[in-house]
């Protein structure tokens, strides 16, 4: 597709144009960074390493109302959004991108789910490739890229003075138009591909997956969770803050008569997330939660649809208030299993 | 400072006793400027322990963590002790637990770590920056030296140590059954003039300020889930049966919850700050905690966790308690 | 009949005449009622409380399959057991009612009848709201155990053991002295009618000792209470005497051979006279067996009597002495517990400015009783100064009565009227007459409260008798001079019909002190969880309707404990209480609270909260097996348990609820409530 | 309609004391501000300090709890524990901006009926000055 | 069938009748027979034995309940539901007239045109019959197409017998019918004793058999095992499974047994599938 550019000064320029979409871009309340709308594109600022709440919000909102109704009537009012109102997500990172399109998997298997897909369909992925990995990042690891353009329609590169804008679909180049960028050249495009690469080299943690989504159901039983579960707080950080974390609860509410039935984020890692009203909980300690949890990421998952739910974007290991380290755990099952004895 | 050789010894002696199940303590964590919680099954482990000034977690939370786990029929429950270490400001923790019966000062081992202060990974990460390196630290009267990966820094304590130390009244732990390392002296004094500071905020800035902080909210559940208070089988907060609080996400809910928990560590806050420490949308919440100790202390002479044999503050009264407001 | 779990709610406004009506537009609230959730019936009717209006109920219940019932009415602290009534009639449990308050809270408060509508329909949607969470409640029945523990033997206890005892039933006394009698013993002569209080007194005392039913333990003392109406487990010291209970036959040869005989002053005699280290408190004790006061008997206390022993055990011919002695505990159980404990007299100490403490020549009202009575250290010569070996002394020729000392006086916090004072100062005023015709007698009052049966009539024949009153509160009484053979005391007072200032000459004063609450009432109120009223004594459970019973079901109030009394209106009492107990123990049964706090376990995290806010004692933590671990949980004894609901504000889990107020039965009214219309 | 704010007050009323207070001013036919509306608990020791947090998040825009005058509870203590609780639960809600007016606490007995009318009055004038509590008032927001 | 466009939203039913197939209280089962209150809706349904459907009431919230009628049983559905928590204690509040929501046909189904011409025997217990009932409907409305029907069948009591009536009729057809009680009781002319057991005593041949077998997680453990003991192999044994869930569709995420949806990927699963997730047993 197209090759664009832009001083780093127009980017408020840039957004303005975007009359016709929603612009999300990376905002700060104190030290922690989450997508907003833009209200003022002067405030907007693409100087960032990633967001703390992951842009899947963007998508698949913490709550979100699936329908309407009042109390003792039975017409529902749908409140599934327009995939006609353009929205544009600026300065999303690669990682975070590439977990929609894992996500996509699911939400779009047999029953597909309206209300992500209609948002997929409105959104113009805007991605900023990062120059500097962060501390925990290893996304290459996991089918990433500091520039990687999966799942993107447009990519920008923070070439020092200027962005360098390469749009990757027609959403992209809409995109572009509508921001009224200028055209780059090929040095732009060439500084942009060696930024790539040298960003790839910048990234610190690996963690070889071969072999993991086998090995894994192995050690179902195995006392190896027990070194991580035992710190493990039950808390929901790990999962509310990863991009390709999609599950949730629903619940219906009522204000008066004025009802709605909604959705919202769960976890696995929630011990009344799978608790049956018996009582009864197949995953009953922080054991069975743990393993889910990296069984589902890296065995289950893609035992389904053939692709590692993790994007090694690294929130998980930069939040875990008590050090489980993903890529550590992954890491340490390839020796487990054999030399430890199993429990019943 | 503790000898972290004589701390791994003890720990395996510990360990090693008949009578005790695990140890929880802190080992080096595989990067960064918190160290990891370590909870230890086997004598042969002990030598991962560590203490240093990144030992920031408060391990008297994960004895109430640990799940009772079913009993197979014809068998005998585990009752073996816990063996924990704990800091002073952690040790308020076991008193208070004690306080609340959450079991017997029996079925616990407590080694005690005189302690000096603990960093702040926010302060750390301001000053040094984000790393992926494992981080030592040393900390004595004046300075925090902090070993990021080899490359060591030198700042002064006041600029990296968390707030709670810098308030500190009980470097010594109030219980224990050994001591690992001398006791040292109190440095430090609390004289809230944070929560003056804050009050100083009329009603609306106050609101403004908590509608911009609980907004971020998550509901992750972080802040209750590392309470070492927090143990209820089930919290109202995610109780369907009447449903305090909705799991919706807005500012009302947020608020509710935020209010709730609060309530619920009023009289019970030992100010580990673990609460604030982990939230992952960096929420003020010790804001709220530290008011309700003001208010306790000044309004009831009460303070918790310092004393396992005091009534629970709000289970108990006093003919006089102020009632200034009352019609 | 209820084959259904799904709410049917019947919903009846009353227009209570026009008292809901003419301001609430009930027509309105009906058609509101109908259209909340659950509610199948909802209708409107003139007299809700009338048997019609009650059958209404009745009817749709057993028509209509109604489970839940809310009455828009009147206070349900008026007709909720009413309504709960008509209920249970038609079948339904009598907790599936809920009452709206529209009268008292809305129509006769509120002007505006379009507010007082809407607020009523508020109201009965918070209602509905609640009913639908109601739950059927059980109400049970524990067995009486058919005995009773009097606490105090004075006119009180003794009237109300020796009641109960002839009913049949098994009573305990316990008497803290060692005799039983209490402050009528220590009397005279009774007002107005001057019967001789031993005379009309010893028999019911020997009564009670002697009464196959009565169990009396004296110089004992209640240590431990538990247990509920019905069912009470109690621990009593019995202290030891140092002599052989069964041996002892009192003929005295051991306090008369006392090495501190006639040296120690006794209480009986309110210190005015004195006994010895061995002793009875007075001739007419009962039981007449001797006891040691461990803290002054030279044995006891110093370990040493004398160089040949102790003389007592030298002169007691059965050999009952026995310095070894040890308290004893019995422990007993009752269905039920009268305390009559009765009063002290006001301390002089909290008003020196009269001179009590320093001048033998003033006393108190109950110390006047010891002089004049005839058991008395002088024989009931009104005689004054005697040396320490009761010679000598003289004859006062001028004596002064005070009203109101320590009663009616805020300054020493005591704002009630002790009701006994006026009259037994006149009839000290009449005794003295009659035994110094000669003397020049003044009674300085506030009032003159002569309220009671032949009251009046008595005050009358006292001032006919030469008995002057003044109106006036003295300010002061003080000795008029430092020469110890002058024993004038000046009384200041400011005559207050004449507006005179007085410094009246007088060699006696009589102090009309007042009654107080027992200095160690803390004691009894820590056992049974009592409370007091602001005036410091026993509070009954109703001022008008509950005069005899306290907060604590199955505990009874005989006497001056409750408040200040004379010796009709004591024995009344003791006769109510009474009464009160043995309509418990003659049923055998006794209903508990329905509404009573429950417990679950699975949620409750043992913290003990509940355990220390009850005050009623009734939750305890117990050990409950969860999934082969031993955990401990709270458990409520439904016996003792009143429902109030202090569990449930402290828990932080919600594990321990209030039936009928459970935090989901609250929290729909609160959301109803809080949405503005 | 561009009517004065009447603010919703929700009341919660010990059974023996207040509650009988508040039918005693019924009785006397004492007329009083409609805007406080009863909810009856046996105690004042009863009422969780949460139930103040939920009301305001219903939509009151303020609450007021009565009970006996201490040492006067019906049993015995309950009042002192609501009074512990309420002035600490009045600090925390102040604490994120909450006026205190809008909490509130009375002794009324049995026998106050007037005075019950005095406290309903000085409430709904009290909260009437702070206007509507929309802080973290239950909305649909974003439904 | 589903509205394609929008998983999430319910069907509204009708209830035409309702009754309690065990006593009134905690725990009671209640059988709902509903119909959509938008005739249009059934020329598109469509349900295989074995489906379930979210059950729900309109602000309460819904479940995951079998459709325990069989397609053979036309003009209706069946959900027959044990009262257990919040949204079940809603349902058993309803009665004929009112109504619900139905979302469906969910879930995969039990292979009926695969087991033709074969034997089926169906192992029940409890309320665990529900998904067992459409099985033997389906399979008595198309007799010609298989071998021969026998349903074993237990429960505590008599009392807490679910489609009572029923038994009767089969035994009337000629289906062997087997049916057991825990505990003695008076005028109990069938076998006393667990499920399993019955299965013991009854022995079905497993030449050219499938065992369908439902019911709380220790009665489907002790069947199966007791089905292998007889000889039958693990892909000749099919049961359900529960697990808690919300949407129904496989999104949501909670119902996972290992790498299994049980929303989607199941209920139904043959022993020889779930042999081999070792969670699914949790």
């Amino acid at each position: 597709m197209g090759d664009y550019k832009f001083a780093k000064d127009k980017l408020a320029e840039a957004l303005s144009g975007l009359t016709d979409y929603e612009v999300f871009a990376p905002a700060a309340v104190g030290d922690v960074l989450r997508f907003k709308v833009v209200e003022d594109p002067a405030s907007v600022s693409l100087d960032y390493d990633n967001t703390t709440v992951p842009p899947k919000e963007l998508m698949f909102p913490q709550t979100e109302t699936l329908f309407k109704y009042r109390l003792g009537q039975t017409d529902i009012e749908p409140t599934v959004p327009d995939a006609s109102a353009k929205r544009a997500v600026v300065g999303i990172r690669p990682c975070d991108a590439l977990a929609y399109t894992i996500v996509d998997n699911l939400y779009g298997w047999d029953f597909p789910d309206p209300y992500y897909q209609q948002r997929r369909e409105a959104t113009t992925l805007v991605g900023l490739a990062c120059s500097d990995p962060c501390a925990n990042c290893f996304c290459p690891s996991v089918g990433g890229a500091p520039a990687s353009e999966k799942g993107l329609d447009a990519l920008i590169f923070d070439l020092g003075d200027a962005y360098y804008v390469k749009t990757l679909t027609d959403k992209g180049e809409e995109f572009a138009k509508a921001a009224g960028l200028e055209a780059a050249g090929d040095a732009e495009a060439k500084a942009a591909a060696k930024q790539g690469e040298e960003a790839l080299g910048k990234v610190q943690r690996s963690i070889d997956t071969a072999g993991i989504p086998e090995h894994l159901p192995e050690l179902y039983d195995d006392k190896f969770w027990e070194q991580f579960s035992d710190r493990c707080l039950s808390c929901g950080i790990c999962t509310f803050l990863c991009p390709t974390c999609h599950c949730f609860d629903i619940q219906d509410e009522s204000e008066g008569f004025d009802s709605r039935r909604a959705r919202m984020w769960d976890t696995c890692m929630f011990a009344e997330y799978t608790r049956h009203t018996s009582g009864h909980n197949p995953r009953p300690t922080r054991k069975e939660r743990t393993r889910n949890r990296i069984s589902h990421k890296y065995s289950y998952f893609p035992e389904k649809f053939d692709v590692i739910a993790c994007v090694g974007c690294g929130r998980c290991i930069n939040n875990c208030p008590v050090n489980i380290d993903i890529v550590d755990i992954l890491e340490k099952s390839k020796q487990a299993g054999a030399k430890e004895a199993k429990t019943a | 400072m503790v000898d972290e050789k004589k701390l791994q010894d003890k720990a395996r002696e510990t360990l090693s006793r008949d009578d005790v199940r695990r140890l929880i303590g802190w080992k080096r964590s595989t990067y960064g400027y918190e160290a990891a919680p370590a909870v230890l099954t086997d004598a042969s482990e002990a030598d991962q322990l560590i203490f240093d000034p990144t030992c920031v977690q408060n391990p008297a939370s994960f004895i109430s963590l640990e799940e009772k786990k079913p009993v197979p029929r014809g068998q005998e429950p585990d009752t073996r002790k816990i063996a924990v270490m704990v800091k002073g400001c952690d040790s308020r923790a076991i008193v208070q637990q004690l306080v609340e019966k959450a079991y017997n000062r029996d079925d616990v081992v407590v080694l005690g770590i005189p302690c000096i202060g603990v960093i702040d990974r926010r302060k750390a990460e301001k000053l040094f920056g984000e790393t992926g390196k494992q981080v030592k630290a040393k900390v004595d009267k004046e300075k925090v030296a902090v070993d990021i990966g080899g490359d060591v820094k030198t700042v002064d304590r006041k600029d990296i140590l968390m707030d709670k130390c810098l308030r500190c009244r009980y470097p010594n732990p109030l219980v224990s059954d050994f001591l690992l390392g001398d006791e040292v002296e109190k440095w430090a004094d609390d004289d809230f003039a944070d929560v003056d500071e804050f009050e100083k905020m009329t009603p609306e800035e106050k609101w403004k300020h908590w509608d911009e902080q609980l907004s971020k909210c998550i509901r992750c559940y972080s802040c209750k889930s590392v309470c070492p208070m927090c143990y209820c089988v089930e919290c109202v907060v995610t109780q369907q049966k009447p449903q305090w609080t909705r799991r919706s996400t807005d500012i009302s809910e947020n608020a509710a919850y935020h209010l709730q928990r609060a309530w619920h560590l009023a009289g019970r806050c030992i100010e580990c700050m673990e609460c604030q420490r982990v939230c992952p949308v960096d929420i003020p919440i010790m804001e709220l905690n530290r008011k309700m100790t003001r208010e306790v202390k000044e309004m009831f002479d009460y303070e918790p966790g310092v004393d396992a044999e005091a009534e629970p503050l709000l289970a108990s009264y006093n003919p006089q308690d102020p009632e200034d407001y009352i019609m | 009949m209820v084959d259904s779990l799904r709410p049917k709610i019947g919903v009846y406004i009353c227009h209570c005449g026009i008292n809901i009506g003419s301001v609430v537009d009930v027509p309105a609230v009906v058609e509101y009622a109908s259209k909340l959730p659950g509610v199948a019936v909802s209708r409107e009717y003139t007299y809700m409380c009338s048997d019609p209006g009650q059958n209404l109920v009745k009817e749709d219940i057993e028509k209509e399959g109604l489970n839940r019932v809310i009455v828009a009415s009147c206070s349900p602290r008026m007709h909720e057991p009413t309504f709960r009534k008509t209920l249970k009639d038609a079948g339904l449990n009598p907790y599936y009612l809920e009452m709206a308050n529209i009268r008292e809270q809305c129509s006769w408060v509120h002007e505006d009848h379009a507010e007082a509508t809407e607020k009523a329909k508020k109201l009965v949607e918070a209602a509905v709201a609640k009913a639908l969470l109601l739950e059927a409640l059980e109400e049970k029945e524990v067995d009486v155990i058919p005995s009773c523990l009097v606490i105090g033997a004075g006119i009180a206890g003794i009237q109300a053991a020796l009641d109960i005892a002839d009913a049949g039933f098994k009573v305990y006394v316990v008497e803290k002295t060692p005799s039983v009698g209490g402050h009528m013993a220590q009397l005279d002569k009774t007002f107005p009618t001057l019967d001789c209080s031993a005379c009309i007194l010893t028999p019911k005392m020997v009564d009670v000792a002697n009464h196959p039913n009565i169990e009396l333990m004296t110089y004992s003392q209640l240590e431990e209470i538990s247990g509920y109406v019905g069912n009470f487990k109690a621990k009593i010291r019995k202290k030891a005497r140092y002599v052989d209970f069964d041996r002892c036959t009192g003929c005295g040869v051991c306090a008369e051979n006392c090495r501190l005989a006639g040296r120690i002053p006794n209480e009986f005699d309110e210190l005015i006279g004195n006994r010895g280290a061995i002793y009875l408190p007075f001739p007419q004790a009962v039981p007449a067996k001797y006891t040691i006061d461990p803290e002054r008997c030279l044995q006891l206390s110093k370990g040493k009597c004398g160089k040949e022993g102790p003389a007592c055990v030298a002169a007691c011919g059965p050999g009952c002495i026995d310095f070894e002695q040890q308290d004893e505990i019995v422990e007993i159980e009752c269905g039920t517990v009268i305390v009559a404990t009765g009063y002290d007299v006001f301390p002089m100490e909290k008003k020196p400015e009269y001179g009590w403490a320093e001048n033998d020549n003033v006393l108190t009202g109950l110390e006047f009783e010891r002089l004049v009575s005839a058991s008395g250290p002088t024989g009931g010569k009104p005689i004054l100064g005697r040396d320490k070996k009761g010679e000598g002394g003289y004859e006062p020729k001028k004596v002064a009565f005070i009203h109101c000392v320590g009663s009616r006086d805020k300054s020493v916090g005591n704002e009630y009227c002790s009701r006994v004072c006026c009259m037994y100062l006149a009839k000290q005023a009449h005794l003295i007459r009659d035994k110094l015709p000669d003397a020049e007698i003044t009674v300085f009052y506030m009032d003159v409260r002569a309220f009671g049966k032949g009251f009046e009539e008595f005050y009358d024949r006292v001032r006919r008798e030469g008995v002057r009153y003044v109106r006036g509160n003295p300010s002061e009484i003080f000795k008029k001079s430092a020469d110890p053979e002058d024993h004038t005391l000046i009384v200041k007072v400011e005559d207050t019909l004449t507006g005179t200032p007085l410094e009246y000459e007088s060699d006696l004063v009589v102090l009309g002190v007042g009654l107080e609450p027992r200095r160690d009432i803390r004691e009894i109120i820590d056992l049974f969880k009592l409370s007091q009223s602001t005036d410091g004594f026993f509070l009954e459970a109703h001022p008008k309707l509950r005069p005899v019973d306290t907060a604590s079901d199955g505990v009874f109030l005989a006497g001056c404990c409750q408040g200040p009394k004379d010796i009709p209106d004591t024995v009344a009492q003791a006769k109510g209480a009474a009464s009160s107990a043995l309509i418990l123990m003659a049923y055998g049964k006794v209903k508990v609270e329905a509404q009573v706090s429950v417990v679950n376990p699975d949620e409750c995290r043992g913290c003990g909260f509940c355990v220390e806010v009850c005050p009623f004692t009734a939750i305890e933590l117990v050990d409950e097996n969860r999934m082969g671990n031993i955990v401990q949980v709270a458990k409520v004894n439904e016996a003792l348990c009143k429902g109030c609901g202090s569990c449930a504000a402290a828990c932080l889990s919600g594990a321990i609820q209030p039936k009928s107020f459970k935090d989901e039965q609250i929290l729909p009214q609160i959301a109803v409530l809080g949405v503005k219309p | 309609m561009s009517e004065e704010f009447e603010p919703n007050i929700v009341a919660f009323l010990c059974n023996w004391c207040s509650y009988a207070g508040a039918d005693l001013a019924g009785t006397s036919r004492t007329h009083y501000l409609p805007n406080v509306k009863i909810i009856r608990v046996m105690c004042s020791g009863r009422v969780n300090p949460l139930f103040l947090v939920n009301a305001l998040q219903q939509g009151a825009d303020g609450v007021l709890i009565s009970g006996c005058h201490p040492g006067d509870c019906h049993y015995l203590e309950g009042n002192f524990f609501a009074r512990r609780r309420f002035m600490l639960m009045r600090k925390l809600l102040e604490h994120v901006g909450v006026d205190p007016a809008r909490v509130n606490m009375s002794w009324v007995s049995a026998s106050e009926g007037a005075k019950f009318k005095d406290v309903v009055d000085e409430v709904v004038t009290k909260v009437k000055e702070v206007g509507p509590m929309d802080q973290f008032r239950r909305r649909q927001i974003n439904w | 069938m589903m509205d394609e466009s929008n998983p999430y939203l319910p069907y509204i039913v009708k209830i035409e009748d309702a009754w309690y197939e065990t006593p009134v209280g905690d725990r009671a089962v209640k059988t709902f027979k509903v119909s959509f209150v938008d005739e249009k809706v059934w020329d598109t349904w469509s349900h295989e034995p074995g489906n379930c459907a979210m059950v729900g009431r309109l602000g309460i919230g819904e479940s995951m309940f079998c459709i325990s009628s069989s397609p053979t049983e036309k003009g209706y559905l069946r959900f027959s539901i044990m009262k257990a928590g919040k949204v079940t204690s809603a349902l058993h509040e309803l009665e004929a007239g009112d109504t619900m929501t139905v979302r469906g046909p969910l879930g995969n189904s039990f292979p009926m045109a695969e087991w033709e011409g074969k034997n089926i025997v169906s192992i029940g217990g409890g309320i665990g019959q529900a998904p067992l009932r459409p099985v033997i409907n389906y399979v008595r409305a198309n007799k010609e197409k298989y071998g021969d029907l026998s349903v074993l069948y237990g429960a505590r009591t008599s009392d807490l017998h679910c489609f009572k009536t029923e038994f009767d009729e089969f035994t009337k057809e000629g289906t062997a019918c087997h049916l057991a009680i825990d505990v003695e009781e008076e005028d109990w002319p069938h076998f006393v004793g667990f499920v399993p057991d019955l299965l013991m005593k009854v022995a079905p041949e497993p030449a050219n058999t499938i065992a369908v077998t439902c019911g709380p997680p220790i009665l489907i453990k002790f069947v199966t095992q007791g089905l292998e003991k007889l000889g039958f192999t693990p892909d000749q044994i099919y049961t359900t499974l529960e697990e808690r869930m919300k949407c129904g569709i496989g999104k949501c995420g909670r119902c996972n047994v290992g790498h299994l949806y049980v929303c989607k990927d199941g209920p139904v699963f043959s022993y020889a599938t779930l042999k081999e997730i070792p969670e699914a047993f949790a």
